[in-house]
This record gives structure tokens, C-alpha cells and sequence, in this order.
């Protein structure tokens, strides 16, 4: 009987049917890896595919949504513009749960000014930076995230200092920051899930390697480079909801962090003693690590109490896109009046 | 001064002319200006109001062109009869504007030289009126322009109770503000009693041509449009002069669109950090099955250019309003246009070209406000509502708006048990029913089968990625169809014929009123013209047929290439010969007086 | 197998067919198929080779069409004489694709059925042949594709000396690569010696009909010419196809823009974050007085809107290179298209209309790139250079590249010393010369009457703001004079005529070898037909005549809309009825047999 | 003799010839004081006004350019994108100053991704954003600074958080950070003058009150709460060179900045004891200054010795603009090299 061989999810699904279409990037690119997250995430929190909707913009990493879900309506839209898209989208049913896959030139390049003002609304959505430091589907230019210095073939070097997209997001009062890296999977998927917990924007910074056009082993965002100076702040996982525990804060113990819907965030600290809380304090942090040159991951700032978009709004139960017609045209008495308003 | 006065007699004219007041922005002369003509619209006669305003806040010079006419002429006259001079900046040339034997109102503190024998004069002693009547100091400017709504009523024969409910209407029937402004405008008025002795050869007498009509402007109405055709969600970024636009639906919404089972919103609105965004955003909503819209002016057009090219063509229903101003760039921010019709009907890169619907009067930017909502959703296409500001901003007589005579259209959307019936026929660019109109789903939607994946690169017809030659021509020459094909469903023309006309003339939107006076005057000229007014691209069958029927046809236009006129003569390549272009672009609205010169102009070549 | 073969023989067809190269990209074919056009050229046979890749880096059916013709026929031919089969997933395809009696190479290893009775096949042993080779690891796939090099030498008879020489350019002289690469050639070469029984009815033959030709591509023409054209300023964002032309400028410029008297750099070259701020950066630029160029396609196009329309107003010279690829939207980005010639055309909103230069070589490339910069500043207005896809990535013969026959024409700037020479006479907007043309001063004169406030609101003479309505359309009138006068000194159109000639062609860019060879069998058909290439708008006086001569005229262009048709038809209403479109887009660049095919599809109605 | 009367500069400039056209912004406008400040500081820094440029976006603020130095070249922009234009611009003589006037839409709702991307490049300008929290020009509308909860006729309260321009100045990595007041006169002039002679981004952030739409006296950029909430981080002044004086930290004392050109900014010490030269620092002071209400002005971020734009290109003393043509174009030689290059 084949069914037992198929594993399951809580809701019936297997691992299949969060799979897209066959993904076209590079062999060994970084942005697979961040594919495979999202279907395990996914498949592991027993979300129901037509539940979501991703989105993106245009890049290899734009390209991520076409290779997960299928059964999830996308919308691969224009450069560096996948935040008003998604804003506008998630409007149509608030319950949604929506990802979005940028890359680092879709989002610190021509999207820099929609990525700050996402982040500044907090729209409840996952949003994903796979940041290679380049612009891969161009071939290989310097995006605003690539080091000073660094050299690319037909582009000399790189005369600029780089955007650093977790100092953005906090500056520009995202309420969930997370820095990690495509090649560490385990931590990657734990905060996708959280991602897709927390009520708000989460933006994940994935250093996400671009093996054809920057992968020296000398280029900050290499594979090479992100093994041997990764410095993980904490081991993070996520729970669903579980009898809710009292934050402590003894040295060596676990940081929970409760989320609006009863799930919790564990860091388990590491080396660092580090709270997740203070958004000058976390900056401090980071300028800190860069001294020592290391490549910080983990999750770096959240508020899970700043009130998301929706929340900001008083809008129906039933999704907007599914009013019933009567509810959205007023009544013909109501015309008479507005008529007897005019002069 | 009397003598001379009395020399000028000129005999007496009624209910026909126009009147310029000339002050200074900021100086809150809005309400006098309103008053008044808001007095005489209720004294039964049919008047307008134009602003022409300048690109800020405070301090620069401001027109306020107030036409009386019971003829019913109402676009921008050249000519002024009566001259309200309140700023010294402009007054030499608001004199010279004036026609011999005008009456030339100022404000007597105001000591520029008067070279000008053929004119009434009229001093009035505005600040001895205003000081008298004591007004706390920051409403001193602002009460002294009620000094010549007073004098005005007096030499026009204003009726002071049709003042009253002016002042009622605009304060709310506020008392203190009313009594308090009237008090000013009957001491003006009893001023000019005992101490004018010249006679108005201009002046008012009551009619009933303004029953059963409402003053109003065109954004006003769309934005109240929108609300009646169900927007769920609008999206936009200040520009004049669309703002007011979105204003009035922040305005009117919340007492119109809340649930009233759950007292909830029913429709979202968010202000955008620019155009790029706010594009993005109705195309996300749209694309998600929201009804949504945005307005906008030329540069945030050029701004929506990417993503309009992409809603063409991806097939998302969006409404976009453009409230034209001059350009192009900057251009006259405060000034009327119709400068952007090619922009907009070709707006973005490759094959693109767009519905447009065109609004000609104030009941038609209500009509067309839920019209656009609903061809956005049946068709599938981003519809644009092509507006300009002197239809947008200025104060036009109008019928009450019309409760939608249609039910709202979502057009093809499939739900769960819809895709149920279908079976796996579906494909979201698949022509199920040959009217080149596919089905669609949107996000929310729980069906196994019911999710595409939208993007704006090729496509088949099951939304996947396609490079292949054939698949991308078929898509494009279908979603070209579509466009065609909505010829038979937009707003149709609107003809007006005379017997014997010979000739033609096309014209669109905000220039109506000022074509048909037009019309009038050439026909006392001989020139006996048929007039159809173009309401939506592309043209209907109507508007060809029009154009083969005369030898000429003039196309009217307030733009400096004539774009409407290029964009009729490649509908029509054997009739292009007789197609003239009229038309020119200065930042006033087109006067009669000019499109009559510039036929008769015409005809004599 | 042999016997089939023999069975099949056609008569022998001599530098006259097309190889179509079936790989995946990213696979390093790219080596290999420039090393056997290079061959052939090197043959002294003309040839050409097209591109057909995806939008993706790695790992998708990517296509290389060679076509060898001593008629010189370069553009892309839809049949195939011989294809070679790399890549397992268009296996079926690019077998049905080929004309009976063709040859069929492919990889022995890929197992796919063949159905086709009338070819000739010719499996080839890669992976044995790169095994023997022993190549790196890294550089097996990339070994494989010289396999089919040396299999196709030998059937088509390519002499090895000139392959030899091919791969010595290639490597730039770099003896490794070069002889492994040559060894595996060599075993595939005699691998087939040694083992086909099949004779190919292809063949090369050496001639001597590409001496004094280069093999080249537009985009890299475009930089060089923007070089030598004295560019000061370059800012661009990449997007394909216009990504290389940049690219060249990066690569080329150091070694040729450094003073050698300083040792410093003559130039700026920046990559901006978008195309709003590219734009942005070269409009301040050519303010302040530099030859400032960038570079975009279709989608950047559309963000460059504004910005152009305000340079268009504020009178700023910069070029816009704009290589065209599929849209609308994002379309098909690694396809060839001429879909924007409208929207350069009018870009922006307002009454907007550009000069726009349209290269249809890659000489012209060269060309064109150093005249735009002399005639953005000759005419103070953005000049648009129109190229594609096709004419800017794939490899063209052409002849070297032609020294600027002009000197470098700054246009009228006014410095201290000239300034002090017209005293108070000038004016920004000024027109001097009653050439429409005024005269500008830039920053960083030190003159005290040298400054003014450049704006892309309305103003006078003197750049200050104004409003004024008279004032506004005497300057936009100006403009347009300007614009018009730019149609005496643009590059005037080729003509190409014939004996007897009752209706003519009218092309424009890349489709002109397309054009000519449809000509050539239209002619053969007993349709003699006059040519017409349009080389800038708003066009010359000559195109006018042309359309003016023939009683039937068919504007050919690879988009969907008949753009360049419709410009030309507003141009002479008159003769619009004359002018028939003949337009279509996929993406693949138009063939001489489809525009043969459509014009004697017009012909017969 | 007239003459006498005129106080004149040290090149023999009256403040006149520092003047621009009448202003029309609104009486008591905010951006009138910057204008004022511009003249004076020119005036004082001797600066002959051909030798700078003057540029701007769209808005009441971006109007500021035209009613100071007549004698300056001047660029009234695009909305949202005076960076690039002044970028572009400068190149045509880098050894002009210039200076722009932005507001807060300008710079912070639309024009966000350019200010964040000339920040990054540090571009030697001087940027003053004329932040009021509205959108002047266009009649009173929300810009991306004005505070969650501001209620504004016709629009209803604002429901985002604001955007702390100086937050994104400093994540933008510009090299010259401050924030005053408009009714600060002294300390805004200062500033100007020691922006304009840092070598790199200057960026201003000028509380300046829009008094037709948002100057309701408990508005965060209204002159009451200004004027009550003001807190200076230090006295502020701006010396030309002088002989060198080593940089002294005991408390109470001044600290002096060095620039690039030999002159210096002076910080004498107030209430806070603060050193500008540490972004995470600075951030942190700005959080704690929040908590307690405060309007921090001063000099909140500085590094003197971060590239410019310009140190990154390897330019000719002669303007590019400057150029003699055969400056411009290779010789007819290297030609036939390049067609030889060509197969
Ligand atoms: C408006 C516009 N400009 C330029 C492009 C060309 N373009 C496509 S992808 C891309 C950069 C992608 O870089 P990134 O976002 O880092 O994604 P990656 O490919 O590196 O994953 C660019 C410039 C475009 N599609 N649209
Ligand atoms: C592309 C574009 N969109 C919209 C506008 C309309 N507009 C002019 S000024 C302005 C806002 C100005 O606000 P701010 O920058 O804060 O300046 P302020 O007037 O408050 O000083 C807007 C939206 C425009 N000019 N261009
Ligand atoms: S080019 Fe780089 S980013 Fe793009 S798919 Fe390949 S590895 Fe990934
Ligand atoms: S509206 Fe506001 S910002 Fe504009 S000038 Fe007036 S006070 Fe200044
Ligand atoms: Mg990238
Ligand atoms: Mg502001």
C-alpha cells in the first residue's frame, strides 16, 4: 500500500505537495537552499498551500517563489517593487500568510525606498533577502549589498561601501530581523518559521552565495567565506503553542519569546549573551561583530507588540475580495443625500 | 468721478458676462468667491467658477473668473466685465484685461495709476469697512473680501437672502460665522447704497434655469463614483490636481462604505510613499480580486508607466484616474490640460494601448467613477479615467448624480465551486468562451486547482513560463482583441447634429461646454457644424462613422500636438485628410472666442 | 545507417545553408559556436550568428544559428539545413525543425526516438571522444561542444588552419586552450574520417568575400562609438540586452580615455541603484555640462519617463541608448523586438516628441554612438538611440569602424570670455539666433551673469518661473521648432532603388538584411520593389518624398502594433491609405521569408 | 558714499549679492530661517556664489533654492530625486560645493531609495532635509516623518510610525550627520557652515514647521514643541583654520572635529557629555532622548575621514566640464588598434 510509504503532515500533505516547478538556477546556487527551507517550514507547520501567496520581484532570487508551492497563488512582479505588490495583494484577504523572495539588488538597489516603507507599515509578511552581493540574472554587476573592494570580471572593483540590510530593516523599524546563511539550513528554516509566526514584517538577510559570479572564497558572500566566519547568536527553534512559559533570564538558560498566536521563539544562548530586543543595543552588536569580522546570524531584533498593518485598519471578518456585492454599493437613499449635500 | 460715470452708460446687459477677482492666495477669498457664485446659481441662473490659481501656498496672485449666463455658456469666457482688483501685483493688468465700459471694483488703499477713461471705476474703502466691523485679527484679510461680495450685490442686484443661504451652505449653518460675514456684506452693500453713484449696466435678474441642478466639481464626483461602484481598495500619493480626488473618497467613505451588520470598513485606503508604489499596490489588489483604484497627474503617470505595461498584460483589473495638468515635466502644476492623452493611451513599454475613458461633465465623472470599476473587472485591464483639472477642481452646474442604473460586474471570477463545475478545463489564459476574456481566480481561493503563478514575463495559456514564438504572438493578439473588442461596450459618443451641417467637430472631456458655445456662435457666422464628443478609447464604431460622414471635421484639443487628432486619423487612414487639427495649450481652459477664430481661421485656408 | 544515407544524397549545396546549434546554456557552448563562424568567416565566406538564449544562467535550451551565405543573406533564416542536438529536452523539436534531406548530428548518449525517414543522420560519440581527451574535471561539458566542431569541419569541409587561427583569438594567443581545445577537434575530425559513410551536400568553399570585414556586435560598437564621441559622464543600471553596451565602455574606456598628459581619466562611468536615478545623474550631468550617455531597455525606459520629459523642457542634451527587447512588461527579456518606438518616441508626459536615432548596422552603431553625443548638445534635448537585441548581442560582418568624420560639437556654451562678449543680451531661453536653439552656460562659470535656475515648471526667457500663458506657449512652440529643424541635419535614410519600381519598402534597424533578401525573391517573384531605411525621427524630407512616390508602400517592423507605420502615416495624412503595415513579434528576429510571405499576402488582396 | 554703508565679506561681497528672488512660501515658514541661514553662512564663509550649486526636489522646501544666491547655478528638480541630479551634476566640477534643500516627502516618502544611495556613495553636498511632517506643496497631507496619531484636517490620524531621517542618515552610512531647528538660528547657521566644509554627505535633518498645515502646538514639528522640547547635545561652532589643537576629552572641555581643509568644528560640551563619532552610539542616544521626549539637535554623527565620491574616482584637476576636446577624443591610431581587437 503506497500511502504508508508517503509521509504526512498534521493536515494530510506530503513534502510534494509543497514542491514548484523544477528549479532553473545554478547548480549549488544559494537560493535552492533557501527554496528548500521554505517547502520543509511550510510542510513542517502543516500550512495548507492555498493559505499562502508568494511573491517577488525580478532575479534568480525572484525566481525562488516558482520552485515552492505550486498549489500557492505567485506573483512574480517588476524590480525591486515586490513590497507595493504584496501590500496591495495581502489587502484582498487578510488571513493570508505571504512570502516574499527579493534579492539583494531587488531589494537595496531600486527597491531600497519600497523596502523601507513595507518595513515601516509592518505588513504581516515573510521577507526574504537571498543576498548574494551581486546581480546574478544580470550576470554578475555589483548590487548595494557587495563589499568595497570587491573585484568582479568586467566590472573592476567595487568603490562603494555596502548596504547592510539588517541595519536597514531596524532602522527603518522592522519588527522582526533576522541575518542567516544558505548554508546553514537548520537555523535558516527555524526562522522562516518564525517569520511566518510573527505579526508583522520579518525580514530574513539570507546570505545566499551566487556560485557563477561571486563565490571566491575571499568574497563575503561566498559559501567559503559565510563556514568560516559564522558566529550564530543563539541556537533559535521554533514551538507551536505550548503552556506558556515566564521569560527568564539567568546566563546559559533559554530566551523565549512569545509570539501573538501563543507560539514561541527559544534562543538558546551561545557564546554571545545576547537579547534580541533593543534596536540601538542590536546595531551595537553588529558594529561589534564587523570589528571582529564576523558574519553574525540569528535572530537580531523583534517586537512581536508593534501593531501590524491589518491591525491599524477595521476591516471585516470575511476577506475583503470575498464581500458580498450589497455590502460594497451604498443604498440609493444614501445618493439623495449626498445629492442634497452639494449645493 | 460721478460725470464720468454717467458718459459710460452703456445699455443695460443681463444675466450675461463675466467677472474676474483678483487677490492673493492664502487670503481666504475662497469664501467670498463661493458666495457669490453660489447667490446667483440660486437666483436661478446658471454661472460658473474657475480658478486660476498659482503652483503655492500663500502670497502669489489668484483669479477667481466668475461667468453669469443664461444662455447656459459656462466654459471660460475671454472676455471681463467687471473687474474685482483686491491685489496691487496684477493691477495694471486686470485693468487692461477689462472691456471698454467694464465696471472696475478695487480696493482704494491700493494707489496704482488708473489710465483707463472708457471704464466705471469704483473704489471701495475696504479697510474703513472691515476695521469697522471689528474682526478678530487673523480673520481681518479673510473678511475683506466679503467687501465686495457687498458691493457686488448692490450693483448686480444680488439678492441678499440668495447670499444668506450661500453663507448657510458653507458654514454648516454655523450662526456666528454667518452673521458675522453678512453683517460685513450688507454694511458693503449699504456702503455702495449711499455712496455709488454709478449705475450697473451689468446685472442679475432671477430665473428658474438652475432647478433640479447642483454645483459641483469633477473630482468630487469620481471620487463619489468610486465609492458607489464598490472600490475595495485605493492607493495614491498627493500630486495636483488629482489629490482632491482621493480626498473626497477619505471624505466620504467612512459614512458610506461601513458594514452595517459588522460596522466594519468595507474598502481599504493607504496613502503611498509615490507613485511607483502606489501603482504596485491597486495591481497587487487588483490582481488578489480587489476592486481598486488610484488618481494621478503626469509625472506620477510617467512613474505608473512600468506596471501599467505589466497590468496590460498580466490582465489586472485596475482603475487609474488622470486629472490632467500642463506639462510637459513640471510643467503648470495649477494650470488645465489635455496634454496626456497619448501618454496614457500608449502608457508603458512594448504593444501596449489602453481603455480610456472620458468624462466630459461633472455627472459623468460620477457615472464613469463605477463604470471604470467594472470594465477594470470585466475586461480585465487596467482602465484609466481621463480627466483634467479645470473638470476636476472648478465649480460646474450639474444634475444630480444617478444611482448606477447596472448591477456591479466582477466579471470572471471563479470561486471553489465554480472550478468545481469547470473540471480541469481551466487555465487562467485560456479563451474558455471565445470572447477572448479568460477566467480568473484570486488568492484566498481554497481549490486544489484554483492558484497560477502571475508574472509578466511570456506565458501559455496556464499562466507557465513560456519563451515559445507562437505562444507569446497568440497571447499578445488575443489580449489585443480584448482591447478591441471593448469598443462595443464603452461609453458611447456624444452627437449633437444640426440640420445641414456640412461639416464636423470632434472634441473630448472638459472642453464640452466652450465647443458648443462654439458651435452656436459659428452657425450666427454661417458655418453650421455637427459636434460628437468622444467619451472613451479606443472609439467606438460611432465616432468612424461620424468622421466618413463630412468633407472636414474639426478636432478640438487643449494640447499643443493634437493627440486626440493623431490618434483619430490612424483609426481612420482614408479619412485623415480631413481630419484639422484645433488646437493649443497655455494653461487656461479653451474659450469659445478662440475655438471660433481658430475655425473660422481654419476655413478660410 | 549508411544506406539510408546514401539514399538521401541531394545535390551539393555550396556556402548557402543554416546550422542550428542546440545546447544548454551555461554549458560553455558559446567557445565552440564562435570558433566555427569565426572559421567560416576566416573562409572568406559571409556568415552570421544568432543567439536564441532564456532569460536564466544555467542549465536551459539554448540555440545558436549559423547561417553561411555567399548571396551575403545575414539575416535569420527560417529553415535549417543542419542542426546539432546537445541538449536531450528539444531533441524532438529541433529535429522536426529541419528541412528534408538535412543533417541530423546529436549526441550518441542522448536515447530519444527518431521518427524522421529523410534525413541524414550522424550520431556522435562525445562522451568517448572527451574520455580519450582526458580534460579537467571543470571542462568536460565544455569539451564536449568542440566534438560537433571538428564532426562539422569535416562534413562541411572547414579547413582546420582556419580553426586553428579562430581559437587563437579566442584565447588570445593563450597556447594551452588552444591546442586542447584543438586536439579534441582534431579527434572528432578524425573520428568522423575514420567512421561516416555519410557525404554532406553542405559545403563551404573559401572565397574572398569577407576581406576587409569584421565580425562584431552592435552593443560593443555603441560604447566604442560613445568613446570616441568625447563622452564625460556615463550612469546606467544593467538590464538585458543593454547591459554590454556599458560593459564595452568599462572595458575599453580606461585604456583610451586616460589624458596622457595626466595620466587621469577624461571620464565618470557610475552604476546608479535604478534607472530613475541613472536618468537622474546624466540629466545634472548634461546640465552641467558633460557628455552624458546611459543605457536601458524596455522596462527601464519606462522609469526614465519623467526625467526624459523634463530634459525635453529644460533642454538638457543627454543620449538614451535604448536596446529593445520583448515586451510589453517584462516580456521576454533575451528576445529581439522594435516595440519601442513609440514610446521613445513621445516619452514622457505632456506634448512630448525626442529625436531618435535608429542604427541598422553595427557600423552605424559606431557611428551613431559619437553623433548623438554631438547632437544632444547641438540641439540641447535628449537624443534617443533606438537599436535591438538582435543588432546589439549577436555577431554581425561589417566593415572597421570609421574615424568621426566631424569634429566634436560642443553646441552653443557660453563661457566667461563669451559671455563677456554678449553682454546683457543673454538669456537662457533666449533665441539669439532665431534658430530655436538658444544658448547655455553651465557650472562652473564664474561670470556673474553666467548662473540660472533651471526647472521643469514654466518660464520665460530668463528661466524665471512664470505662469504666464503666453510665455508658456511660446516656449513650448520653440521647442517643437527645434525639434522639427533636427530633420535637416539627422542622418538622412538609405534608399535603395530598382528599375521599374512601382511600390517600395520602408524598414528601420535591425531587419534590414531581412528586408533586402525579401526584396531580392520579391523581385524574383516579379515584385520589384524600392527600399527605404529610416535612420532617425522625426525623419527627413527624403522619407516624405519617398511615401510620397509609389502608390503603395509596406512598412515592415518586428512588432505588433505597426509603430513605425503609424508614425510615418501621421507624418503625410495624405498618403496614409498608401502605407501598409507589415508587423509581427515573437521574438525571434524577423525572416526574409516571412516578410516575403506577408507582402505577397498584401499583394494578392 | 554709499559704499561705506555696505557691510561687505572678506572677497568683497555684500549680503545682497548672497540674496535670491522674494520668497513666496507662507509668512513664517520654516524653511524660510534655512534660507536666511544659507545666506548668512556663504556670506560669512566668504563662498564666491559662482563657485557653488544649488539644487532641489519638488515641494515648498524644494523652493527654498530659488530665494538664495541669485548668483548660483540652480536645478529645481524631480520629486524624490535630487540626489542623482546633484550627483551627476558635481561630476561636471568637483570642485564645486553644492547644496541642496529637500523636504521630508521629498527625501523620506519618495525619495527614500536616492537619499539612501547618495548617503552611501558620499557625495560631497550638503543636504538640508526642511522636515515639517507634511506635504506643504500639496495642501497638508501625511509625509513618511509625521508622527503615528498626528490628526491633519481632511486626512485623519496618522496611522505609520515615522521615518527618523537621521536614523536612515546614519544606517546610510553618511559620513555628516545632524538634526536642528528652525528656531534655532545659531546653531542651524554653525552646521551649515561646518557641513559645507566636510568633504562627503552632510545631511541636515531641520525640524521646520509647515505653519498653514502642521504647526498645531502639540505637533512634533510645530515651533511650540520645538521650542519646548529642544535639547542641544552641545555648543556649536565652526572655526576656519587655525593652528592645530589636539582633540581633548576631559569633561566640560570642547571637543574639536578637524575637517579635511584645515578648519574645525568646535563642541563645547553641554548637559550630555557626547562624542558624534560612534553610529551605534549616536542611535542609542537618540533612543533614550525619545524615551524622555527630547528634540535632540546638534551634531549627533561624524567621520571626517570616510572617503567622498570623488576620492574614489581618479579625476583631472580640470573640470570635467573643462575639457579641452582633443581632451575627449582618442586618436585616430587607437582606432585601427581597436578594429585590429575586432575578429
Ligand atoms: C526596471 C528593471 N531594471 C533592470 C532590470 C534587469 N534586472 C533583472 S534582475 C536584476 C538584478 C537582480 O539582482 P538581485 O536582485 O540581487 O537578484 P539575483 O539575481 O542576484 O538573485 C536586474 C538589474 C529589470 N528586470 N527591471
Ligand atoms: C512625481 C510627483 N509626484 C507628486 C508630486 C506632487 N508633490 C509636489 S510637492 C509634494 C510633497 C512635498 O512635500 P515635502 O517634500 O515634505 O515638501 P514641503 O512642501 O512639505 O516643504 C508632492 C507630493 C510631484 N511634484 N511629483
Ligand atoms: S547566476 Fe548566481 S544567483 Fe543566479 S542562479 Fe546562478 S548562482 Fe544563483
Ligand atoms: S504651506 Fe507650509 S511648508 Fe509650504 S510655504 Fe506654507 S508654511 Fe511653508
Ligand atoms: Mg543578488
Ligand atoms: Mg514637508
Amino acid at each position: 500500500m503506497a500511502e504508508k510509504t508517503v509521509k504526512l503532515n498534521e493536515i494530510g500533505l506530503s513534502k510534494e505537495d509543497y514542491k514548484g516547478k523544477q528549479t532553473t538556477l545554478c547548480l549549488g546556487c544559494g537560493h535552492n537552499a533557501i527554496v528548500g527551507q521554505i517547502i520543509s517550514a511550510c510542510y513542517e507547520l502543516n500550512i495548507p498551500p492555498e493559505r499562502l501567496i508568494k511573491v517577488s520581484g525580478i532575479g534568480c532570487s525572484s525566481k525562488a517563489p516558482t520552485y515552492f508551492m505550486n498549489r500557492a497563488f505567485g506573483f512574480n512582479g517588476l524590480h525591486g517593487r515586490m513590497p507595493s505588490l504584496a501590500t496591495g495583494a495581502l489587502f484582498g484577504d487578510t488571513s493570508l500568510i505571504g512570502i516574499g523572495v527579493s534579492g539583494d539588488g531587488d531589494t537595496a538597489s531600486i527597491g531600497m525606498g519600497q523596502f523601507k516603507h513595507v518595513t515601516r507599515r509592518n505588513l504581516p509578511f515573510l521577507y526574504i533577502v537571498a543576498n548574494n552581493g551581486v546581480y546574478g540574472l544580470t550576470k554578475g554587476q555589483f548590487s548595494a549589498t557587495a563589499e568595497q573592494g570587491l573585484a568582479l570580471k568586467k566590472q573592476g572593483q567595487n568603490r562603494y561601501v555596502p548596504v547592510d540590510i539588517v541595519w536597514e530593516a531596524i532602522a527603518g523599524r522592522a519588527s522582526f530581523v533576522a541575518r542567516t546563511f544558505s548554508g546553514d539550513p537548520q537555523q535558516l528554516k527555524a526562522l522562516i518559521k518564525a517569520g511566518i509566526h510573527h505579526r508583522g514584517i520579518a525580514v530574513i538577510d539570507v546570505i545566499s552565495p551566487c556560485v557563477t559570479f561571486n563565490n571566491q572564497d575571499d568574497s563575503f558572500h561566498s559559501y567559503a567565506w559565510g563556514k568560516s566566519h559564522e558566529v550564530a547568536l543563539h541556537e533559535l527553534s521554533f514551538v507551536p503553542p505550548v503552556r506558556a512559559i515566564k521569560v527568564q533570564y539567568e546566563k546559559g538558560e533559554a530566551l523565549e519569546v512569545p509570539l501573538y498566536d501563543g507560539t514561541h521563539i527559544i534562543l538558546k544562548k551561545l557564546a554571545h549573551d545576547y537579547e534580541p530586543t533593543d534596536r540601538a543595543n542590536a546595531l551595537q552588536m553588529l558594529e561589534e561583530a564587523n570589528d571582529r569580522n564576523e558574519l553574525i546570524t540569528g535572530l537580531i531584533y523583534i517586537n512581536p507588540k508593534q501593531k501590524s498593518l491589518f491591525d491599524l485598519y477595521d476591516l471585516p471578518d470575511t476577506p475583503l475580495n470575498r464581500l458580498p456585492n450589497e455590502k460594497l454599493r451604498p443604498d440609493p437613499k444614501s445618493l439623495e443625500e449626498i445629492n442634497n449635500l452639494m449645493f | 468721478m460721478a460725470k464720468t460715470q454717467l458718459k459710460l452708460q452703456t445699455q443695460k446687459v443681463v444675466n450675461e458676462f463675466s467677472i474676474n477677482i483678483a487677490t492673493i492666495n492664502g487670503s481666504g477669498s475662497q469664501t467670498a468667491n463661493l458666495t457669490l457664485i453660489r447667490s446667483i446659481f440660486k437666483m436661478g441662473i446658471p454661472v460658473s467658477g474657475k480658478n486660476i490659481f498659482p503652483s503655492n501656498i500663500q502670497g502669489l496672485p489668484t483669479w477667481y473668473k466668475i461667468r453669469v449666463s443664461q444662455a447656459g455658456y459656462l466654459g471660460r469666457s475671454q472676455k471681463t466685465e467687471i473687474a474685482v482688483a483686491m491685489n496691487p501685483k496684477t493691477f495694471g493688468d486686470d485693468l487692461t484685461d477689462l472691456v471698454s465700459g467694464g465696471i472696475f471694483l478695487y480696493a482704494d488703499h491700493i494707489k496704482e495709476p488708473i489710465h483707463r477713461e472708457d471704464l466705471i471705476l469704483c473704489p471701495m474703502p475696504v479697510k474703513s469697512i472691515v476695521k469697522e466691523a471689528k474682526p478678530p485679527r487673523e480673520l481681518r484679510d479673510y473678511v475683506a473680501n466679503m467687501v465686495y461680495v457687498g458691493v457686488l450685490a448692490f450693483l448686480l442686484k444680488v439678492q441678499l437672502e440668495t447670499i444668506e443661504s450661500a453663507l448657510d451652505f458653507h458654514f454648516k449653518g454655523k450662526k456666528g460665522p454667518i452673521d458675522f460675514n453678512l453683517s460685513v456684506i450688507h454694511d458693503s452693500f449699504h456702503w455702495a447704497e449711499n455712496n455709488l453713484e454709478i449705475v450697473s449696466p451689468f446685472q442679475v435678474q432671477p430665473l428658474n434655469l438652475t432647478e433640479g441642478f447642483n454645483l459641483a466639481n469633477g473630482n468630487t464626483a469620481g471620487g463619489l463614483g468610486t465609492i458607489y461602484g464598490g472600490m475595495h481598495f485605493v492607493s495614491w500619493y498627493p500630486i495636483t490636481p488629482a489629490t482632491s480626488l482621493p480626498e473626497a473618497i477619505l471624505e466620504f467613505a467612512p459614512g458610506l462604505r461601513k458594514d452595517p451588520e459588522t460596522g466594519k470598513d468595507t474598502y481599504a485606503i493607504i496613502q503611498a510613499e509615490d507613485e511607483l508604489a502606489a501603482i504596485g499596490m491597486v495591481v497587487g489588489a487588483g490582481w488578489a480580486g480587489l476592486r481598486a483604484m488610484t488618481a494621478t497627474s503626469g509625472p506620477g503617470l510617467s512613474l505608473m508607466s512600468e506596471y501599467a505595461s505589466l497590468a496590460y498584460f498580466v490582465e489586472i483589473p485596475v482603475v487609474i484616474w488622470v486629472i490632467q495638468r500642463v506639462g510637459p515635466s513640471t510643467g503648470l502644476p495649477t494650470r488645465t490640460a489635455q496634454g496626456d492623452v497619448n501618454q496614457t493611451y500608449y502608457l508603458g513599454q512594448g504593444d501596449t494601448r489602453h481603455v480610456v475613458l472620458i468624462p466630459g461633465t461633472v455627472k459623468e465623472c460620477f457615472e464613469f467613477g463605477w463604470k471604470a470599476l467594472d470594465l477594470a473587472e470585466k475586461l480585465q485591464t487596467p482602465i484609466f479615467v481621463l480627466s483634467d483639472l479645470d473638470l476636476g477642481l472648478n465649480q460646474w452646474m450639474t444634475p444630480p448624480f444617478e444611482y448606477p442604473d447596472e448591477p456591479i460586474d466582477r466579471g470572471k471570477i471563479l470561486w471553489e465551486e465554480d472550478l468545481e463545475k469547470i473540471k480541469d478545463k481551466w487555465g487562467r489564459y485560456l479563451d474558455l468562451d471565445g470572447d477572448n476574456i479568460p477566467y480568473r481566480t484570486v488568492p484566498g481561493n481554497q481549490h486544489p486547482r484554483s492558484a497560477y503563478y502571475a508574472r509578466g514575463t511570456g506565458h501559455d495559456d496556464f499562466a507557465n513560463y513560456s519563451e515559445k514564438p507562437e505562444e507569446w504572438e497568440e497571447n499578445l493578439d488575443r489580449i489585443n482583441r480584448k482591447i478591441e473588442s471593448s469598443r462595443a461596450i464603452l461609453p458611447k459618443p456624444e452627437i449633437t447634429t444640426r440640420s445641414g451641417a456640412k461639416s464636423g467637430v470632434i472634441a473630448f472631456g472638459s472642453t464640452d461646454s466652450a465647443v458648443r458655445e462654439a458651435c452656436d456662435s459659428l452657425q450666427d457666422e454661417g458655418l453650421t457644424l455637427d459636434y460628437l464628443r468622444v467619451r472613451a478609447l479606443p472609439v467606438a464604431a460611432e465616432v468612424l462613422d461620424f468622421i466618413r460622414e463630412y468633407k472636414r471635421i474639426y478636432v478640438v484639443e487643449n494640447n499643443r500636438d493634437g493627440q486626440m487628432h493623431s490618434i483619430l486619423s490612424l483609426e481612420l487612414p482614408d479619412s485623415a485628410p480631413d481630419l484639422v487639427s484645433v488646437s493649443h495649450i497655455d494653461g487656461m481652459p479653451l474659450s469659445a472666442d478662440w475655438i471660433k477664430a481658430a475655425v473660422m481661421e481654419e476655413e478660410k485656408s
